[in-house]
């Protein structure tokens, strides 16, 4: 079957209001381009969840597409705070649920297996789940009916869309991958939908010459448009390196909401698509980036 | 040496609390500055273990802002999934994990969650991350903090990753931190509390503790810390040159 | 950390009678030449598991070497029964565990997770856990606390050590391989010791090319020894294909006693090691096997 | 059509309940032959799974004897672990699975592990493999057995694979059987029990039951199954040639 379509497709047909999105992207294929369109799409009321986040997050959250993240992590990696998320949650305008980067792994990986939770050694001490803390998580324990340890149960996470940045698809939406994968595949494969963008389409003959690369089987997959350059700011292994600097400019700009929404202006509302996105970020930046890339090639 | 950058003075102290073939969980920034300088100085076989599912990793060519950035995967000797890395943690397989946080403290609590109270925060910041799992389960924690009183509490506003606890040996969890790395000094958690265990080459019992609030012991074996040598000052400059800037 | 050596020294130093022995292979890159050292050093006492074993369960149970059994299945795949495994239940002199594929790999990926059990959907219908019938497993149940689905709890099974043979490794001991997987790494990398024959020694900048394809991390690998050609009569994709002929000859051999021990006479004990196997193998025989591989390269 | 191999009419009966676009769990065996044919035949967008963590697979160079037998892998779009397969059968993602087994009886229960008593067993055979696992936990169930009456029995001596019970629904495991394919007919457990639901191109009602000790319903869409195309028998002749031996 047929599952290619157009980028603006995918989120006009398989993204409702009130979702609950998990957004793929472990540093590695951060799925800009596809979030970038939901912003322009308007979307609204997404609950947002994953581990680690990249500034991605913050950048829904400060273009009001968000009203709940669920996550491990959120700011803008190794650089700092998350400075929307952090006026949304001083101004008591965005719902959130700490967990732990470990904790939501296994949130995905119990929905993935179809069990409602999985035990585990953590969320037991400290203040993450403490009902004498109000608005912190409740984790449920139980005695381990051999060993009678006492385990944390981490309850299962299933979103309703999966969002995810690969190398490589056939059109039946076999998803190629190499490098870096946190919890990409875990919390792609826990969701009901499967939307994919990847830098290229390739045939079915090409996929079958590294079957172990494939990290979305084509039945699961619900639709795949291609997406060259579609998870820049970050990178794609061996295709084009991560552009830090916009990291560091997301920093600086986002601290105010007026910088912060000059970002949102200039990167997507001010882009009808992704390639005046690309053009934005101009040819100069996008060669460099490409001369970074690591020299490995998938499959 | 008191001429060279905190960063570069904090991760020299930290990287001597690492043995040659153990197995490292490293988190990004000073973590990760003292795991990369203790590799290429006094413990080469150390194995570097990033959360994004990095086994192996050897982040040099430049210094990785992300788990997940290229220079982490680089190299690696093996790229598997977030699920395994942590299992392995879990599992009690990972000798020593290095933490560092925006508050610790005198039992080796560490918040990354909020500033204030959780619900009306100051300043909300991070979360966790990895950082209450690896707190948890690693057989080994060294905290990692530079010498800022106001980050020295009592007791910390929130408590992302649980430090010592009576509670750990129930529930078969490792007993937690080990010492705590300043810049300026080695503070143990040996005698159920921050202990002074040792000063850093260039730092007095005075400075170690310096605005502190803590009402700090000193271990029976306190000692200074010998200077650094040659070969971890040529590894800081060439793997953190960075820093230098 | 320079961890090769020699297949017998592999198994000398490493295997204990008594121990608990997890065998890789799931029809791929099965550890026959590991288990036929451990069978000429007469280990004895051993504990087998896996999920679906191959013929080399049925050979070492008549060699002697394990007094118990935990599986899955327990025959020659595709071909029929296992004949030793069948005298031995039948003659009462073999303690055995029925579980099923799924439940074995689930108290592997328990182990593996650093956990007592794994909550699942299976093994609450049907004789395999029984109370009423003797000598079936045990498999406590619990309700979970969150959903009150009743859940099965598989519990965790964490061998002393593990046999694998893969593609390539360095001597450090990060293993890699292509192909198919089944439960091979989750029960490695569950299990205390790792064990490791290789078809080939390759240098660490060539693991770093694909280090996707490293299934063992090298501060987990125990010892590896370089054993070119030790899948046989298994195989190892896009190096040799599968000696079929050699599972019909088992087949055939084993139906009696007297079969069998002129099986392991000529296969096993009349050859002083590897080398000698190969030898009564045939050159003639290895090519054409070669020529059956697959056209696939790793890394 | 009678003259073709049990197992290739087998097949032939199993194939028609595959539907195309369906993502199917594969034993080896007839279960793997019907597939595949059906893949060649009347549903060539059915996706194979193997529990050896194969992914759409094809297998035509050569039948498997093993779920990890080369001509699984060669050519599957994706190779991955065991245990994501399995999960994938048990978080209900999988629409079809094929299982054949020793014996069956009148509930769908089926017998892979002894013939006798489970301690003193007159034979032992090879146990479940992942087909206590598939009967649990696939959408739709579809058993395939050679008429052979003495496998067919009012109860079989030990349940690996549990057929059609009351404590499904409160488990919220799937329905289990939903037919029993034969070379001679099909048999629809919708009303509680195998029941006739049509007969094979070829053979009665009464070659249907032939021997068996079952008493067994008719359901009320009894029908003859249509005779077999030349696209199926062709694709029987390309993809089981070796069945014609």
């Amino acid at each position: 079957m047929d599952k290619s379509a157009e980028i603006s497709d995918l989120v006009e047909e398989h993204v409702n209001d009130g979702d609950t999105i998990f957004v793929g992207g472990f540093g590695h294929c951060v799925p800009f381009a596809l979030c970038f369109e939901i912003i322009r799409q308007g979307k609204r009321d997404l609950t947002l969840c994953r581990s680690g986040t990249d500034i991605l997050f913050d950048i829904m959250i400060g273009a009001g597409v968000a009203s709940k993240v669920i996550f491990g992590y959120l700011g803008n990696p190794g650089i700092g705070l998350g400075h929307a998320f952090r006026r949304a949650v001083e101004a008591g305008t965005l719902t959130y649920e700490d967990w732990t980067n470990m904790s939501m792994i296994l949130r995905f990986e119990a929905a993935r297996q179809g069990i409602p939770f999985l035990p585990a050694r953590i969320l037991q001490l400290g203040d993450i789940a403490n009902a004498s803390i109000p608005g912190t998580i409740e984790v449920k324990t139980i005695d381990c009916p051999y060993t009678s340890e006492k385990l944390a149960c981490i309850p299962a996470l299933k979103p309703d869309v999966a969002l995810v940045h690969a190398h490589q698809s056939d059109r039946s939406g076999n998803v190629q991958l190499i490098g870096v994968d946190g919890d990409m595949f875990t919390g792609a494969l826990a969701s009901e939908k499967i939307l994919v963008t990847v830098e290229r389409f390739v045939d079915t003959a090409r996929i079958t010459r590294l079957p172990e690369a494939t990290r979305i089987p084509a039945y699961r997959t619900t639709a795949v448009a291609a997406v060259p350059w579609g998870a820049h700011p970050s990178y794609v292994e061996g295709v084009y390196g991560r552009d830090d600097d916009q990291y560091f400019a997301y920093d600086r700009e986002a601290r105010n909401v007026e910088g912060l929404e000059d970002y949102l202006r200039r990167w997507i509302y001010n882009c009808a698509n992704h390639s005046a996105y690309l053009n934005a970020v101009g040819k100069k930046r996008l060669n460099v980036l490409e001369e970074q890339a690591s020299r490995r090639e998938i499959g | 040496m008191i001429g060279l950058p905190v960063a570069i003075r904090l991760a020299l102290a930290a990287a001597r609390e690492l043995q040659n073939g153990e197995v490292c969980f490293v988190g990004i920034g000073n973590p990760s500055d003292a795991a990369l300088l203790a590799k290429h100085s006094r413990a080469p076989e150390l194995t570097l273990i990033f959360e994004s599912g990095v086994v192996g990793s050897n982040p040099i060519s430049k210094p990785p802002l992300s788990t997940g950035s290229p220079s982490v995967a680089e190299k690696a000797t093996m790229i598997t999934d977030g699920l395994a890395v942590f299992s392995e943690l879990q599992a009690g397989r990972i000798d020593v994990g290095l933490l560092s946080a925006a508050q610790v403290d005198l039992f080796g609590n560490l918040n990354s969650t909020v500033i204030g109270s959780y619900n009306q925060p100051k300043i909300r910041m991070v979360g966790s991350g990895g950082a209450h799992d690896i707190a948890c389960l690693v057989k080994r924690l060294i905290i990692l903090m530079p010498h800022d009183p106001r980050r020295f509490l009592e007791k910390v506003d929130f408590i992302t990753s649980p430090g010592l606890s009576d509670r750990r040996s129930d529930l078969k969890l490792p007993p937690g931190p080990v010492s705590l790395i300043t810049e300026r000094a080695r503070f143990s958690f040996e005698s159920g509390t921050a202990a002074l265990s040792a000063t850093m080459p260039g730092y007095s019992e005075e400075d170690a503790v310096e605005g502190l609030s803590w009402k700090v012991k000193k271990t029976p074996d306190f000692a200074s810390i010998e200077k650094f040598g040659k070969k971890e000052l040529e590894a800081a400059r060439s793997c953190l040159q960075y820093l230098f800037n």
